[in-house]
């Protein structure tokens, strides 16, 4: 997006002169959206970002958190979603790249990527291409890097036909007394490490801060090919340089290239610098203006004592990894550019990387009443086999194998709770303890299409009860909120409510908002917004990785229970649009005391190792979370719905496929139902044991002494297990 | 031995040190020099990228060159995965591995079966026996025609993938290969990722134990 | 109707980087000595055989294939069709 | 001493199969109607710049690079090695 006449106005008040050529390429880039939060920034501060484990919070590359008294977690989102529109493949592995090095920017390892992947229909061809180009991409880098993707969340909708939502994390982890806190000081020198800067990438940020337009053909610079290979190097040379203590800071380059790297860290520490920018090791022959904003990948900038350089270049060297000394620190809070000794550029620091934000005008579109239509007047039910055969073939709901099994989740050996077994992904620290974390990332785009608020809520809620179904303890969360043109007053107000609903949940649930991302102009050429999506990433402490919980069914006899209510609430449900098309009505209401407390119940339980398999219930509903377990575990089920703790329900479907949210379903060991029961009255959580677990495949539903819903075990399989004929015969 | 792109050197070397307790280091493939060692482990990953071809870059290394030197002094070999990759590159085991039937790169636990276990690496594996572990591979499909199968393969130790788990399309279900004797053993499953309970899938058991029992065991009684 | 076998070639654009093909020459040409090899670039190679009344008309059919079925992607890549000789 | 273009090109020997060019074939072209394409087969494609005093001598220069440096692996790869035009 080219500078606004105000924003020329301002540069000409900062710098007290006319810009140079290169002075007013620094500032588009960094004053574009990606880079500058401007349209964003005012909001953002609604956040909740403090607890006391929180050792770096929002403002840094990443933040870091406290996971246990010596060890944290360096986690964070990003998208790739305009670069994965015109060229899924590298646009969804460079997305990778770049996350990857955000959590290098703290000196800690990579352990866990994610992928959170909104897409368009598996039989639209262009969408069929778009998913194979996001999926293989991010399996080619992921893979090559060496850090397994352990989870993520996949959803397919036509609003994502030609503008997917490619939301990406990564999860390092460090000793405490190992991350990289230091601060640059004057005479320190500036390091570039890594690719040769090039042509490729020149102002991929101010890319992705405008609409795509229609002939993504001249896009071309955005284009960028990830190189796994050097990632990878630099992964391994900076492990070394830090364990060695050689390094005193380090930035990514990411959006905005060079610029971003050297204004954002001069103005975080009241620096200024000088650079020479012909000393930077390049890929062709580049003028001063491209050497300052290219956004080529895979290159860092380290921090380094003058004294210490020899030993830097020692490691460099040995991992064939190629560098270039470019400048150093001083303490006039200026920006001072030269080329071949030439000044080409002099700006302070502070007002270049904060340029004012902006405040837009929001307000919500005719459309958004359809959040508050309520759901009276459904058509009759359909059967209830038929309708949960729909479910759990609709690619929402199926198994996500065909996507997890292409990622290397395992590589690192830390990964015990593997994808498709547990709500949650963990990893053990592999620190001789049986420490670990969960992680898992979530959204659900119809809720928040339909009502941003409470949607955006919701994937707070649902991204914490994932984290405690595999009996962690949830202790932050990062967000990216993907919205629409900023610009947009109706698109607008998507993002603010998003935002609001984010900040409401996670104050109630305790949770700091450590980090996020945001996104805007998710729209198509013709200026329609994909559907707007909040994404959450969250990490859970887990004191002992061999007690984690996975949902299949384990024990012929054991008791299922219902945790929590149930409400007749489908609107804005998977089971109202795959049986009758309908996308409107309130959506489940978020539920913040309900979903403490009963959370701490089943952390309680699985505590006291009276569980064999928790679920959180989600899309779907309860039906769908019980075929989950039971198709995962090999095992069939005998339940009632009389006995489903719920409220103001009149049909049947209201209670096997509304997604009332803050419920479980688990798996009680026989000889523990009682105690279960106690510990339930005890902290005054609503609980119904509906059934058993059976040892031969059927799969049975009953209402008084009929059978609603009896089905063969293999029949559901075939359904949940259907996506990979969807997108592989699709087209 | 690790190059660039290698990246299951520190997983090898945690279950070799911290399970097995073996010493164990990971050598910079520009520090290689095969006479420090008892045995050597070319670990999974992508070295060069996977480029051009899985392994081919690597194996046109002067640190791989100079295997056949450890070869000739009958060190032991292991090659997992792209180590298995290499190994074949560098013609120190018979046959190619191509890209998988499906295309796509592929992790999933898997059964294989040892037959005519012998060397240092299957010392203490049964004929016969089942081993559970975990691939995770693009280029794992392997080839070898039919003559040199005859010639090279019927009186050597191999890992077959039990009927229904073959997962890249190997022809005679070959999982694994080694030379006659067994010094030099390559497989694409991945061992050290299938060694500790805790990291087996119910349905699994951790079928790569026996490969390091059997490596600490020969090496012990002065392989 | 005869059949034709008609090349495609598919290589990223000019402007756009090819990391494989900088590896395998500084990592292996390179390495080996092979100072007169001054560069490489990957691409990817198919081979289809067509049945047309002539040469041409396959030549239209491949192109026509290879832009309907995203057999390459026009905003990275190059293509270049054209008869096996 | 000048600039010369030579294409390499790697494709499976016919015994040993190629299921990425069989997929491509079947799942997308055949599926799209394009029935006059019979067949696919997928390979390498190596475009190298080699400084030589020939095309011919630069043509010996990369089929000796892919022999000694088994740019291309016997066992299952043919080779093509020629001079673009
Ligand atoms: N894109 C993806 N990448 C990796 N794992 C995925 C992806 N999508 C889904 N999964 C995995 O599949 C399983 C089911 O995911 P999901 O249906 O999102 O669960 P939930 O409904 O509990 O959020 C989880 O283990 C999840 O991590
Ligand atoms: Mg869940």
């Amino acid at each position: 997006m080219p500078l606004s006449p105000e924003e020329i106005n301002e540069i000409r008040r900062v710098l007290g002169r006319e810009p140079t050529v290169e002075e007013l390429a620094m500032f588009e880039a960094q004053w574009s959206e990606h880079c500058s939060y401007k349209s964003s920034r005012i909001l953002l501060r609604l956040l909740p970002a403090e607890s006391r484990y929180v050792v770096v919070g929002p403002g840094r590359d990443a933040p870091a958190v406290k996971l246990f008294k010596d060890f944290v977690v360096v986690f964070k989102i990003e998208s790739h979603n305009h670069p994965s529109a015109v060229d899924p493949y590298d646009g969804a592995a460079t997305g990778i790249g770049g996350i990857v090095r955000d959590i290098l920017t703290l000196g800690a390892k990579p352990v866990a990527l994610l992928d959170m992947l909104y897409m368009g229909e598996p039989v639209d061809p262009h969408a069929n291409w778009l998913i194979r180009g996001i999926v293989k991409g991010i399996s080619d880098y992921g893979n090559r890097i060496g850090v397994p993707t352990v989870a993520g969340d996949t959803w397919f909708d036509a609003s994502f036909n030609t503008q997917p939502l490619v939301n990406v994390a990564c999860v390092g982890v460090a000793p405490l007394n190992n991350i990289v806190l230091g601060s640059p000081r004057p005479g320190d020198l500036i390091v570039i490490m890594g690719n040769a800067t090039g042509k490729d990438g020149l102002l991929g940020s101010s890319f992705a801060s405008k609409p795509l337009a229609e002939d993504t053909d001249k896009e071309i610079g955005a284009v960028q090919v990830g190189d796994p290979l050097t990632e990878k190097l630099l992964i391994d040379s900076l492990q070394i340089l830090v364990s060695k203590g050689l390094v005193k800071y380090i930035k990514d380059l990411g959006g905005g290239g060079l610029t971003t790297a050297i204004s954002e860290t001069c103005a975080d520490h009241g620096l200024g610098a000088v650079i020479e920018l012909d000393k930077m090791h390049t890929r062709q022959k580049l003028v001063p203006l491209e050497l300052l904003v290219s956004e080529s990948q895979e290159r860092m900038l380290i921090v380094v004592e003058p004294s210490r350089l020899r030993e830097v270049e020692e490691v460099l060297t040995s991992y064939d990894m190629p560098y270039s000394v470019i400048g150093y620190f001083t303490e006039d809070g200026l920006i001072r550019i030269f080329y071949k000794g030439a000044k080409v550029a002099e700006v302070p620091a502070k007002e270049l990387a904060r340029p004012r934000a902006v405040r837009r005008a929001s307000h919500p579109p005719a459309e958004a009443l359809k959040g508050l239509k309520p759901v009276y007047s459904l058509p009759q039910e359909p059967s209830y086999i038929e309708s949960l055969v729909k479910l759990l073939s609709s690619p929402n709901i199926a198994s996500k194998r065909w996507v997890y099994e292409q990622y290397d989740h395992e590589v690192g050996v830390r990964s015990v709770i593997k994808p498709g077994l547990g709500d949650a992904a963990v990893l053990r620290l592999l620190d001789g303890s049986l420490r670990g974390f969960a992680v898992k990332g979530d959204a659900n785009p119809r809720y928040t299409s339909i009502d941003p608020f409470h949607g955006a809520a919701n994937s707070v809620a649902e991204c914490f009860r994932n984290l405690v179904a595999v009996g962690s303890k949830p202790i932050a969360i990062v967000d990216e909120l993907n919205a629409g043109n900023p610009e947009k007053p109706d698109h607008f107000w998507y993002f603010e409510m998003m935002l609001k609903g984010v900040a409401w949940m996670a104050e109630e649930l305790g949770l700091p908002v450590v980090g996020g991302k945001v996104s805007f102009y998710n729209e198509d050429y013709r200026g329609r917004q994909v559907k707007p999506t909040t994404t959450i990433v969250g990490v859970g402490r887990v004191q002992d990785v061999s007690k984690a919980m996975t949902m299949d069914l384990k024990e012929e006899g054991s008791a299922i229970a219902v945790v929590g209510v149930t409400y007749p609430e489908l609107g804005g449900t998977e089971y109202l649009y795959r049986l009758f098309g309908l996308e409107e009505g309130e959506i489940p209401r978020p539920r913040p005391s309900s979903e403490l407390r009963n959370a701490m119940f089943i952390l309680k339980a699985v505590g006291m190792n009276m569980l064999n398999a928790v679920h959180d219930v989600g899309v779907g509903g309860l039906a769908v979370a019980l075929a989950e377990m039971a198709i995962l575990g090999n095992m069939g089920i005998e339940v009632s719905v009389d006995r489903i703790y719920a409220r103001g329900v009149q049909r049947i479907d209201e209670i096997l496929f509304s997604e009332t949210q803050a419920r479980y379903v688990v798996e009680v060991k026989s000889a523990r139902v009682e105690e279960f029961k106690k510990l339930a009255r005890r902290l005054g959580v609503h609980i119904s044991i509906i059934g058993n677990v059976l040892d031969k495949p059927v799969f049975t539903i009953s209402k008084g002494s009929k059978y609603i819903l009896s089905a063969d075990l293999s029949l559901l399989r075939d359904s949940y297990n259907s996506l990979e004929r969807v997108i592989e015969g699709g087209v | 031995m690790k190059f660039p792109g290698t990246n299951c050197d520190e997983d090898v070397r945690h279950v070799l040190v911290d399970v097995f307790g073996l010493e164990a280091e990971i050598v910079w493939y520009k520090e290689f020099a095969v006479k420090q060692w008892d045995a050597v482990i070319l670990p999974g990953g992508f070295s060069y990228g996977d480029w051009l071809r899985a392994g081919a870059i690597a194996a046109r290394t002067h640190a791989v060159e100079e295997l056949a030197e450890a070869r000739y002094l009958g060190i032991p070999l292991l090659g997992i995965c792209n180590g298995f990759q290499i190994l074949v590159e560098v013609g120190l085991l018979p046959g190619a591995l191509l890209y998988n039937d499906s295309g796509r790169f592929v992790c999933r636990w898997i059964r294989t079966v040892v037959e005519r276990p012998r060397g240092p690496w299957l010392a203490l594996a049964r004929d016969g026996q089942e081993l559970d572990m975990p691939i995770a591979h693009a280029e794992g499909r392997y080839y070898i025609d039919e003559e040199s199968y005859n010639s090279l393969l019927l009186n050597a130790p191999v890992l077959r993938y039990l009927n229904g788990f073959n997962p890249n399309g190997s022809v005679h279900d070959i999982a694994g290969v080694g030379t006659e004797d067994g010094v030099v053993f390559g497989l694409m499953p991945h061992p050290e990722r299938a060694s500790e309970e805790l990291l087996a899938p119910k349905m699994f058991s951790p079928g790569g134990r026996v490969i390091f029992e059997s490596i600490s065991y020969s090496l012990k009684r002065g392989w | 109707m005869s059949a034709h076998l008609v090349e495609v070639i598919i290589t990223n654009k000019s402007g756009v980087r090819d990391p494989e093909g900088e590896t395998i020459h500084k990592h292996l040409i390179l390495k080996k000595g092979y100072s007169m090899v001054m560069g490489v670039r990957t691409g990817k190679y198919l081979l289809m055989t067509v049945s047309a009344s002539s040469a041409e008309e396959a030549i239209r059919v491949v192109k026509e294939v290879c832009e309907k079925l995203r057999i390459y992607n026009p905003i990275v890549h190059d293509i270049e069709v054209r008869l096996h000789t």
